[in-house]
């Protein structure tokens, strides 16, 4: 029932959220990530413009990662039903990058189960962001996360 | 013994290469192999590199074999 | 950009979810609840089968409460923009009965206003549920909320 | 003076209505209407009656005025 995965075609959150409606469970979380155009520098107040993402994964080994991570989600939430799918290649601006799903029960552990996996993948899954902007690109720095995290 | 190098983001760039074929002596750890790496592609050497020995994560004393797949990488940023 | 609405029809989550990509965006936390066909009672471990749920609502008022709270949200987290749409009547097992998604900066705020805001509508938006079983039907008790939340 | 009273959810599945019209004397509270209603509605008794005045939550204390709207229901389930 778990999803992990990675793809190259545009990602609809709607099918994610949906696909699985486990009888047992009264609410699903859905985290949808995007590229967002303006980014506010918070040392500074400046804003920066971005064009455009472009994502690397080592592929193998991200879905190895988001499988473990899945794996101990599901022991150390009461949940039922998770689902992760990353965008690889350029990604637009508002599309989505990333979605993490999860069904349950009650909605508490739902909220807890979305938002410890995604700081998860954020933390292990082997995936690279470069951000393109008007006058140059670089490759997303995780320790200025405030700033980059969906 | 033969290695697999593959490199990641940042560090591919760096190295301006994804994949290395490299004959290293025994007893070689990662954090040694790194080491020759930094020294063959200077421009590694200003990146923080991270490592996994047959897709998983390992750290710098992780002794290597014959035929391993190590690969090295910035710090991830997916999300 | 916020939405507050009742409807008598089937809710898309992948449409509100994403109705609004603001460009100053980059994360939307959407919680989706439905009817659960089996629940478990944590008193005595029995498990009740629903067959279908009907909500009803004092509209005008409702309407009212959940502008009030989407006006609450938005002074008390960084985010950018609500929709909280509730279904009204007869509603099938799995099918949503409520959503409210965020869309904001960073996904930390949008997760704890989503949280806030499905709590709050639970607490005060003046609408009842009513469960329909094989052998009978009752108003949800909000006492037992930890039962019946979706 | 007159009140317009809506009943919802299981208040009206007790009274078996779900709009009322009441002539009241002045300076009758929220909590007195109830007390009126209950008397009228006998199976209104076992139930916890919340309430609003013009769409708005109220307290029992509260006094109404000619033409209010009343709304008295069971705590809210929504969700």
């Amino acid at each position: 029932m778990d999803i992990a995965e990675l793809t190259n075609r545009p990602i609809s959150v709607g099918d994610v959220a949906r696909r699985f409606v486990p009888e047992d469970c009264g609410a699903t979380v859905t985290l949808d990530g995007y590229a967002r155009r303006f980014t506010r520098n918070l040392a500074n107040g400046e804003i920066r413009q971005t064009q455009y993402l472009v994502y690397e994964a080592y592929e193998q080994m991200a879905l190895k990662e988001m499988k473990k991570m899945i794996a101990r989600a599901k022991t150390a939430f009461r949940i039922s039903a998770v689902a992760v799918i990353h965008r690889l290649g350029r990604v637009e601006i508002g599309e989505t990058s990333v979605v993490v799903s999860v069904a349950a029960p009650h909605r508490h552990e739902a909220f807890a189960a979305c938002s410890w996996l995604i700081g998860e993948l954020k933390r292990t899954v082997p995936i690279w962001k470069k951000e393109v902007y008007s006058d140059g690109e670089a490759w997303a720095e995780p320790s200025s996360s405030l700033g980059t995290q969906p | 013994m033969n290695l697999k190098i593959l490199l990641f983001g940042a560090a591919a760039e760096a190295a301006k290469n994804r994949d290395l074929s490299y004959s290293v002596g025994q007893d070689i750890t990662v954090g040694e192999l790194i080491e020759i790496l930094r020294r063959d592609y200077p421009p590694l050497d200003s990146l923080q590199l991270l490592s996994a020995v047959n897709q998983e994560y390992a750290e710098a004393e992780r002794r290597l074999n014959d035929g391993d797949e190590v690969a090295l990488f910035t710090p991830v940023s997916g999300g």
